[in-house]
C-alpha cells in the first residue's frame, strides 16, 4: 500500500509513550464499541505509485479523447495559453487554503483581486465576487440575491439551458423562491408572456445572453421590460462573446453572472468550473460568496484582505446571504491568467473567431441542405433541422473522431465553434456530412 | 504591483492565428462599446508577476499548516499528473456516454469506495464543496418529508458549536434552524436536545468527532433521539478524517453525510477551491439524489434518481477533484485509509499532550484529530489574544491554527496537524509555541508587532470593510 | 509571428530617441555592408502560440510510442516517480543559469553537493563531480584524465556498447591517446590479452559492468591486473545495478563513471542523460567539471560554492583539465529526486526486480526455443541467438505494440527488462513469440 | 538542511509492487555488501525539502539577469510543454526509422533553420554544449586537414579576449594554443594575426561580435588572412544572439560554428544544464561531421557522414532541448529571429548610455549585445570593486553581470540584458546601478557587506578550495 505518513511504527510508538500511551488503540478506546466498525473497510488494499499511475491510465484511455469537437451547450473547448497551467500549477498557490491569514497569503489574494477587477470590465459591472462553483449556481445565486421581503418571484426564461433551470429550480426549491418560466417563442424569450407575467412580486428576471440556442436575445427592451416592473435584472452571459457583443452593463443589468470555464479551463468531464457573479454597486452587500478588499498594513503599505465578512455564514451563520464558503479559487487564478495572457486584443479576437467560425459552418452546413433555426443573430452556437436522424449524423462524425453538435432532439442539433476550430475541419464535417444518406 | 499597473498599451502575447474564414461581426446594436481595460504584458512580464505572486502565498508546500477544521495534509503529486490525463482533462461533458466510460468508471469506483468507508448506500458526486453537500443533503431530507406528507418539520437542530456554513445550509434550504447547546464536556446536551425534538424537527446536523476535537460518545442516543421523534441525522464530514475506518457514520445512525474531498482525501484547496463535497446516504433517501448516478457492470450508464431533487450544479461535480480523491484512495486502500486516521489523532494528541502545560486545552482529555486551546487566561494576563499567538506562529514559518472558533471557547486556537507530519515538524511546532508563550510573559510588545518578516504586516480589515475597495479603478 | 521583445514599437523608438539614435538600423550601421544579409532569411514565417502547438503536437504523432518496452542498450525505460518532474519543474531551480553568484543560488548549489554525495553513495566512491553531458562522455572523461605523462594508453574492453567505444575514440582523436581495444571473449573481456597488452605505458583500462550484453565481468581481478600493472581502473556501472551489485569502489575501481539516465530521466529520444563521475580522493583534482564545496559565510553559515576551479578552463584556459563548462545539472538534480524519493528500499527493489524479470522472461525465451547466449551472470540485459531472423522477431511484437530487445546482427537480439515490465507482459512477448514461424 | 540530515531510518515512499516473478539475486561475489546512505523521507517531507531549495534559487523568472555572454533571455512556457509531450519524451534512441519519424522531423527541421539563420551547409545537433561544440568543431578542423594529408597545422589561433572554453578546446583537439592580442578597439590585432598566421595554423576561433560586446568591422579580412595561410575559421555562437537576420557567420567567412540553444534559442539553464551546442559547417566540412544526419524527403532517415569524426556521445544530441529550440524557431520565425537581435542590441545600448556618464564603457561606441564597463577607477577611489557591485545588486534583486570577464578588461561588468526585457526593467537597473555607484562614494563599507538580504551572506570560497568539502559524511 501507499503511505503519507512519515513516522515510523517505531516512531509513533515512541510518542505515544512519550504521551503516556502504549498503542494507538488506546486513542480510541473511549469510543464505544457499539459504533466501532468490526473488522476492515471492504475496499481494495492499497497500491504503490507504479500500480496506481497504471491502472489510472487505463481508466483514462477508456474515455475517448477528440480531436475535433463542435460541441458546446455549456461546455466549450477553447485554446487554453501554456501560461494557464504553468501558473496554477505553482504550489505555493495550488497546495494554501482559504486566505484567512492575510500577511501570508498576499498572493492569493491579489490573484482574485485582479480577477475581480477583470470581471468587472469583461461584464461592465461595478464589483464581482471571488467566483462560485459554477455558471449554473451562479445563475441561482444570482437569481436569489434579488429575493426581497415583498418580492420573491423569479422568472427565468426558457430560452436558458436546461441544466442552469434545473439548478436555480433546485435552489428555489430549497430558499422557497417562486419560479416561473418564460416560455420560449422562435429561440427567444417571449417578450409579450414577460410583459403580462411581471408583477410587483417579481424579484427577478434571468436570460441567458446568447441564449442555449446561441441567439442573442432583445436583452436591451428585456432589460426596460424588467425594471419599468421594479424588479431586477439578472444576466447570464457567455464571457468569451464579450469580447465583441454588449456587456450586461450596456443592456442594463443589474447582475451578471456567467460560467467562467471557456476562460481558460479543462472541459474536464464538466469540472472544475467557475461560477462568475457581478453587480452594481448598489447590490453589493446582497453578492454571496468571498470577496477580496485592498487595504493597508499598519506601515501603511497596499495588501489585501478577505472583506465584507458580515455577510457571510462563518459569521451570521443561518442569517447569511448564502452558504457558500469555498471559491473556486484556483479557477479564478486560472480564469484571471488566462484574460492576463490573452489582453485586450486576444479576448477580442477569440471571439470574432468564434462567431465568424460559427456562422462559416452555418453556411456550409445550410449549402448542403441542413436548415438552420436560428432567426436571431447567433453567436457561436446554433440549431440545425435535418430530415437525416441526428443520431446518424453524429455516429458519421464519431467515426472519423469528430465529436459533432449536441442533439437537441431526433432532427435537431446544437452546433458550435471556437476559435481551435480550422477552416480545415468545418469542410472536412461538410464533405462528411455530404455522404451521409437522407436516410 | 497588480498586473494592470504593470500594462503597457500595445503589449501582449501572440497566441491566435488570423482567421481562416471571413470575418462576422455582430449588428451594431449587440456591439460592445464599453472599452477593454485587460492587462497588456509580454509573457515574460507575465511570467515574473505571477513567480512574485507565488512567493507570496505559503502553502502546505511551504510548511506546518495546523489549520483547525481544514485538514492539510500533504497533497500528493501523483494525484495532479492523473488528473492532467488529457483522457480526462480534455473530455466533454456531453459526449456519449460509451466515450466516456473511463470517467463513469471513477465516478462510480469512488462512490463504492466512501459508500463504504462512510457506511452509506448511494453517493452523488456532484456537490462542488462541503457547503455545497450540505445544501445538497438538507433538500434530501426536505424531499423525504415532503415525499411522506410530513409537511410540519420546518426545523433543522445545529449545536453551537458547529460550523457556520451548518445554520447558513439550513436557512438556505428554508428551514428554521434551533441552536443546541452544547454540554460542559463539549458534546451535545443530551436533555436539552430531547427538550428540541419533536414531530417539528426535519432533522439534526452534527459533527463527530466535534469542532472542539472530541467524540461524543451518546452519538448513539443522540442520533436515536431523532429518529424517534422523526427526524433524520445530517453528519457533516469536515472532521471524518479522524475516524476513517474505526467508525462509520452510517453505523452512529446518520441518514446524510457530506464529505469534504479536499480535506479528508488530499486534494490541494487552490487557496480557497475547488473543493468537492460528495454527499452520501442511506438507501431510503437514494431516490431523490441530485444529478446521475452511474450504473451497471459492463457498460456503465448514468441515470437519474426518479424523484431525484434536481440538479445541484451543472454536471457531475468537481471531476477532476474526484480524480484526484479516487487516486488517494486507491493509494491507501484498506490499511492505509485506517491508517491515516490513526496517525491524525495520534499527531494531535502528540501535540496536546506536549503543550497543556502551557497552553490550558478547553477539553483535556484524549482528542481526536484536532483540539482546542483556549487563550483566555493569557489573555487577561499578558494581554496577548489567540490572533497575537497566530500572528507571532507566522514569524517562524508556521501557519496558524484557526483563530476563534468554535465559538463556545473563549481566545479559541484550533490546532489540527494531520497525519502527514513528522514528528520533527511537531516538535519544532511546539518548541515555537512555547517560545511564543514565553513571550507573550516577557515581551508582549513584540508579539502585538507580529508579523515582521512577511510581506505585509497586519492589514487593516476594519478599513477595508468600511471603505469597501473591491476593484482596480482604471 | 510570436515574439518574446516586450517593448513595443513606439517604446523602442523612445529609447532610440532618448540615447540619440533615429532608428534600429543606427545601432547596425557601423557593420560593414559587405557582410550584412540581403534580404529576409529564409525560414518559414513566425507563428502564434496556438499554431507552434498544433505543429508540434502532428511532429509528436509521427513517433509511435511504445506501450511495452523490452529495449536497453544504453538507454533504460524505469519507473519515474511524480515527484521528479515535480521538482524540476521549479522554474527558479529551471531557469537558472551555472550558480556563480552562490548567494542567491543556494538551492541549486546544495542540489548538486547533496547529487555529489548521492553518487559517491551509490558507487563507493570519495569524491564526484556535478555530472557531464551523458555516459559515453563520462567514460572518455574517465579515460582522459587518467592520462600521465608517461602513461598514454587506453586499453577498452571490446565489451563495451559501441557507442562508449566510438566516443572514447573521438576524444582520443583529439587529445592523442592511444587506444587499444581488448577483444571481447564468450561475451567478456579477454583477461589474457588483457594482461598480455598492459604495460608501463598503458594509463588505464576501461570496462563496463554489467557489459554491453548484460554480463558481470570479473571486475575484481580485473582490476587486479591492472593495479599490478600500475595502470588506473576505469570502471563504466549501471547505476540501478549497483543496487544489488558490488560497487566500484567494491571491485577496486579508481574512477566510476556512467549513464544516469536510468535514475529519473526519460528516453527521451536519446537525450538529455546525464553521465556521472567519481573517483577515489587521489584523483580529486583530475576530475573534470564543476564540483560543489561546503564553506561558510561571513557569519559562520553554512553554504555552498563552485569550488576548484583552479581546474577549469575559465581560469587556466588551454590547460585545463577539460574544456566543460557546463553540467547537466537540471538533469543530476532529477537524479538526486529520483534517489531520494526512491531511497536505499527503492533503489535495492528496482535492482533485484530488473535482475528477476530479466531471468523469468530469459528462461521463458529458453523454453520456447531461444538460445540465451549468456554464460556468465548477467543482470537485466541478455542475448538470445534464434534461427529465426531478428527482424520478423521484432515485427511481429511491434505489431503489438512491444518493442522488442535491440538486434544485434540477423539473428542475436539484445534484450532488457526492467521494474517496469510486468509478468503479463513478458508471457504476451512468449505467445506472440511462439507464433513466430521459424522462417 | 541537507536531504540527508533530514532522513529517518525506515521511512520512505511506495513506488514499486512486489515482484510478480521469482526474485532471482546475483552470486555473493558479486553482491553489493556497501552499505546504502540514501535519504529516507516521506513524500510530503521531500516535496518540503524541494520547495526549500527551489526558494534559495533564482531564476530568470525571479528578476532580471544581466549575465554578459550567457543571454539569459525568456524561456517560453510553450517550449517547455512541448518537450514534454509523450509522443517525444518516451521514444527510445534505438526505435526503428519508421517508428521516429517525427523525432527524425524535428532534428532535420531545425538543422534548417540554423543552417539559413547562420549561413551553413550541414549542422549536427549531437554536442551537448557549447564547450562540446567548440571541441566537435575543432575535430572536424582536425579531420580537414588530415584529409589532405596537411600535417604540419598544429595551431590553433585564439583573441586574448576569447571565452575560456575556446583555448580549453583546442587543447582537448590536440592543438596547441596562440593567443592573438587584441588592438586597443577591442578587436582582432590585424598585424599580429597576420604575424601568427601561417600554414602551421590549423584554424582560428573567434566570436563576433566579440566578448566585449562590439561587431569586429575588420571581420573579412581577418577570415581572409586565416584562409589564404590555410587555415580554418571557427565561430564561436555565444554571441550570436545579437546578429541574427543581420549577418550570418557563413557569409563572414567562416567555415564551421556552434551555436548554444540555451542561450540564443531561450531554451532554460536548468542551473548548468543541460545545454545544447549544434555545430554547422560549410560543404567542405560536412563530411566529417560526427553522428548522423537526417536525409530523405517523404521517408526520413538517420545517414553518417561517410569519413564521420564518430561520436561526441551517445545518441543524438540534447534531443529535448533541441525540441524547445525548435518550438521556439517556430514561434519567431522569419521576422522574429531578427527582432530578437535588434532588440537585444537596442536594450544594450539603452542600458550602457544610460550608465556611461558614471561607469566608464571599456569601449565608448556602439555595442552590440551586450557593453562590458570597467570599475577600475572607482576601485582605486572608494576601494569598491566589480565583486563589490556585484554583489550590491542582490539586494536588489538583480543578477549581477558576469564579473571579471573578458580578461583584458580591468575590474570588468559585462551587461547583457537581452531583448526579452521591458523599458521598465532595464529603468529600475540602471536606477540601481546609479545608488549603487553613489553608495560606493558615500558607504564604500555598506557596500562591502552587501548581500544581506540573500539566504547567506559572502562565502568563503577560498576555504573551500582549500580544505574540499564535496560530499556529506555519514
Amino acid at each position: 500500500m501507499g503511505s503519507y505518513v512519515p513516522n515510523t511504527l517505531e516512531e509513533r510508538k515512541k510518542m505515544l509513550q512519550e504521551i503516556g500511551y502504549s498503542s494507538i488503540e488506546d486513542l480510541f478506546a473511549h469510543i464505544p464499541e457499539e459504533v466501532k466498525l468490526k473488522g476492515e473497510l471492504d475496499i481494495p488494499k492499497g497500491k504503490t505509485e507504479f500500480e496506481v499511475r497504471r491502472e489510472m491510465e487505463q481508466i483514462a484511455e477508456k474515455n475517448q479523447v477528440f480531436r475535433t469537437i463542435f460541441r458546446g451547450a455549456g461546455a466549450y473547448r477553447h485554446f487554453i495559453p501554456a501560461m494557464v497551467k504553468n501558473v496554477t500549477s505553482k504550489e505555493n498557490l495550488l497546495t494554501a487554503y482559504t486566505p484567512y491569514q492575510a500577511e501570508i497569503s498576499q498572493g492569493v489574494l491579489q490573484s482574485i483581486f485582479e480577477y475581480q477587477t477583470m470581471i468587472c470590465d469583461l461584464t461592465g459591472m461595478d464589483v464581482s465576487n471571488a467566483s462560485v462553483y459554477d455558471g449554473a449556481t451562479a445563475a441561482a445565486e444570482g437569481v436569489a440575491m434579488c429575493q426581497e421581503r415583498k418580492r420573491h418571484k423569479a422568472l427565468i426564461s426558457g430560452t436558458v439551458p436546461p441544466y442552469v433551470l434545473e439548478v436555480v429550480e433546485t435552489y428555489c426549491f430549497g430558499n422557497g423562491m417562486e419560479l416561473e418560466v418564460i416560455p420560449e417563442k422562435d429561440g427567444l424569450t417571449d417578450k409579450e408572456y414577460l410583459k403580462e407575467h411581471i408583477d410587483a412580486q417579481t424579484a427577478c428576471v434571468y436570460i441567458q445572453h446568447p441564449n442555449y440556442y446561441g441567439n442573442l436575445e432583445d436583452a436591451e427592451e428585456i432589460g426596460e421590460i424588467v425594471h419599468d416592473a421594479g424588479a431586477k435584472y439578472v444576466m447570464g452571459v457567455n464571457p468569451i462573446s464579450l469580447g465583441v457583443i454588449k456587456t450586461p452593463a450596456e443592456y442594463g443589468a443589474d447582475v451578471a453572472v456567467g460560467e467562467g470555464q471557456p476562460l481558460g479551463l479543462s472541459l474536464g468531464f464538466g469540472g472544475p468550473y467557475l461560477g462568475f457573479m457581478a453587480s452594481k454597486e448598489a447590490m453589493m452587500r446582497k453578492l454571496p460568496g468571498r470577496i477580496v478588499g485592498e487595504t493597508v498594513d499598519h506601515n501603511g503599505k497596499t495588501g489585501y484582505v478577505l472583506t465584507l465578512q458580515a455577510r457571510e455564514q462563518h459569521i451570521r451563520r443561518e442569517k447569511a446571504s448564502s452558504n457558500i464558503c469555498s471559491n473556486q479559487a484556483l479557477c479564478a487564478l486560472a480564469v484571471g491568467v488566462y484574460l492576463a495572457t490573452m489582453g485586450n486584443e486576444g479576448v477580442r479576437q477569440a471571439a470574432v473567431l468564434c462567431t465568424s467560425k460559427a456562422h462559416y459552418l452555418a453556411e456550409e452546413l445550410q449549402k448542403i441542405g441542413y436548415k438552420i433555426c436560428n432567426k436571431a443573430e447567433f453567436f457561436h452556437e446554433f440549431v440545425t433541422e435535418s430530415a437525416i436522424p441526428a443520431e446518424q449524423i453524429l455516429k458519421a462524425l464519431e467515426d472519423k473522431g469528430i465529436l459533432g453538435g449536441y442533439p437537441l432532439d431526433e432532427h435537431h442539433i446544437l452546433w458550435c465553434c471556437t476559435e481551435v476550430n480550422t477552416k480545415e475541419e468545418m469542410d472536412q464535417v461538410i464533405r462528411i456530412l455530404k455522404e451521409v444518406p437522407a436516410c | 504591483m497588480l498586473v494592470f499597473e504593470k500594462s503597457r498599451p500595445g503589449r501582449g502575447c501572440d497566441l491566435l492565428p488570423a482567421s481562416d474564414v471571413e470575418i462576422y461581426l455582430p449588428e451594431e446594436k449587440d456591439k460592445r462599446e464599453l472599452p477593454l481595460h485587460l492587462p497588456e504584458l509580454s509573457e515574460g512580464e507575465l511570467s515574473r508577476h505571477y513567480t512574485e505572486l507565488a512567493k507570496k502565498s505559503h502553502g502546505v508546500n511551504d510548511g506546518f499548516y495546523p489549520l483547525g477544521s481544514c485538514t492539510m495534509k500533504y497533497n500528493p503529486k501523483i494525484n495532479e499528473d492523473m488528473a492532467s490525463l488529457p483522457g480526462f482533462t480534455e473530455i466533454h461533458p456531453l459526449q456519449p456516454e460509451h466515450t466516456v466510460q473511463g470517467c463513469l468508471e471513477v465516478i462510480g469506483e469512488i462512490e463504492n469506495s466512501l459508500c463504504e468507508i462512510t457506511g452509506m448506500d448511494r453517493m452523488t458526486l456532484q456537490p462542488a464543496a462541503g457547503a455545497h453537500g450540505e445544501f445538497t443533503g438538507l433538500l434530501l431530507i426536505k424531499a423525504y418529508h415532503e415525499s411522506r406528507n410530513d409537511e410540519k418539520r420546518t426545523k433543522i437542530l445545529v449545536p453551537d458549536s458547529a460550523h457556520g456554513t451548518n445554520p447558513a445550509s439550513a436557512a438556505m434550504a428554508g428551514y428554521k434552524v434551533v441552536s443546541i447547546p452544547s454540554a460542559p464536556d463539549g458534546g451535545v446536551d443530551i436533555e436539552k436536545l430531547r427538550e428540541a425534538a419533536g414531530d417539528d424537527v426535519a432533522g439534526l446536523m452534527l459533527t463527530n468527532p466535534n469542532t472542539v476535537g472530541l467524540f461524543d460518545k451518546n452519538i448513539l442516543e443522540i442520533t436515536n433521539i431523532i429518529h424517534e421523534c422523526g427526524g433524520l441525522c445530517y453528519y457533516d464530514g469536515a472532521n471524518l478524517n479522524a475516524v476513517m475506518g474505526t467508525v462509520r457514520p452510517g453505523d452512529m445512525g446518520f441518514d446524510v453525510i457530506h464529505l469534504n474531498l479536499h480535506k479528508t482525501f488530499s486534494t490541494p484547496h487552490g487557496g480557497g477551491g475547488p473543493g468537492s463535497g460528495p454527499v452520501g446516504c442511506k438507501e431510503m433517501l437514494s431516490d431523490f439524489l441530485p444529478s446521475y448516478l452511474v450504473e451497471g457492470e459492463e457498460t456503465l450508464h448514468l441515470e437519474k434518481p426518479e424523484n431525484s431533487i434536481g440538479e445541484m450544479k451543472s454536471f457531475y461535480g468537481n471531476f477532476l477533484v474526484v480524480v484526484k480523491a479516487l487516486t488517494y484512495i486507491k493509494t491507501l486502500g484498506r490499511e492505509g485509509i485506517p491508517e491515516a486516521s490513526q496517525n491524525a489523532v495520534l499527531n494531535a494528541n502528540y501535540m496536546m499532550n506536549k503543550l497543556k502545560d502551557l497552553y490550558p486545552m478547553a477539553y483535556d482529555e484524549i482528542c481526536m484529530h484536532e483540539f482546542v486551546m483556549s487563550l483566555a487566561d493569557l489573555k487577561k494576563n499578558t494581554g496577548i489574544s489567540a490572533m497575537d499567538i497566530a500572528k507571532g506562529l507566522l514569524d517562524d514559518g508556521i501557519h496558524p491554527p484557526t483563530m476563534y472558533f468554535p465559538l463556545i471557547v473563549d481566545e479559541a486556537l484550533m490546532v489540527e496537524p494531520t497525519e502527514t507530519e513528522s514528528k520533527e515538524t511537531l516538535d519544532d511546532a511546539i518548541a515555537v509555541f512555547r517560545k511564543l508563550y514565553e513571550l507573550a510573559e516577557t515581551d508582549p510588545e513584540k508579539l502585538h508587532q507580529a508579523p515582521v518578516t512577511t510581506p505585509v504586516t497586519r492589514l487593516d480589515e476594519v478599513n477595508a470593510a468600511r471603505h469597501p475597495h473591491l476593484r482596480y479603478e482604471f
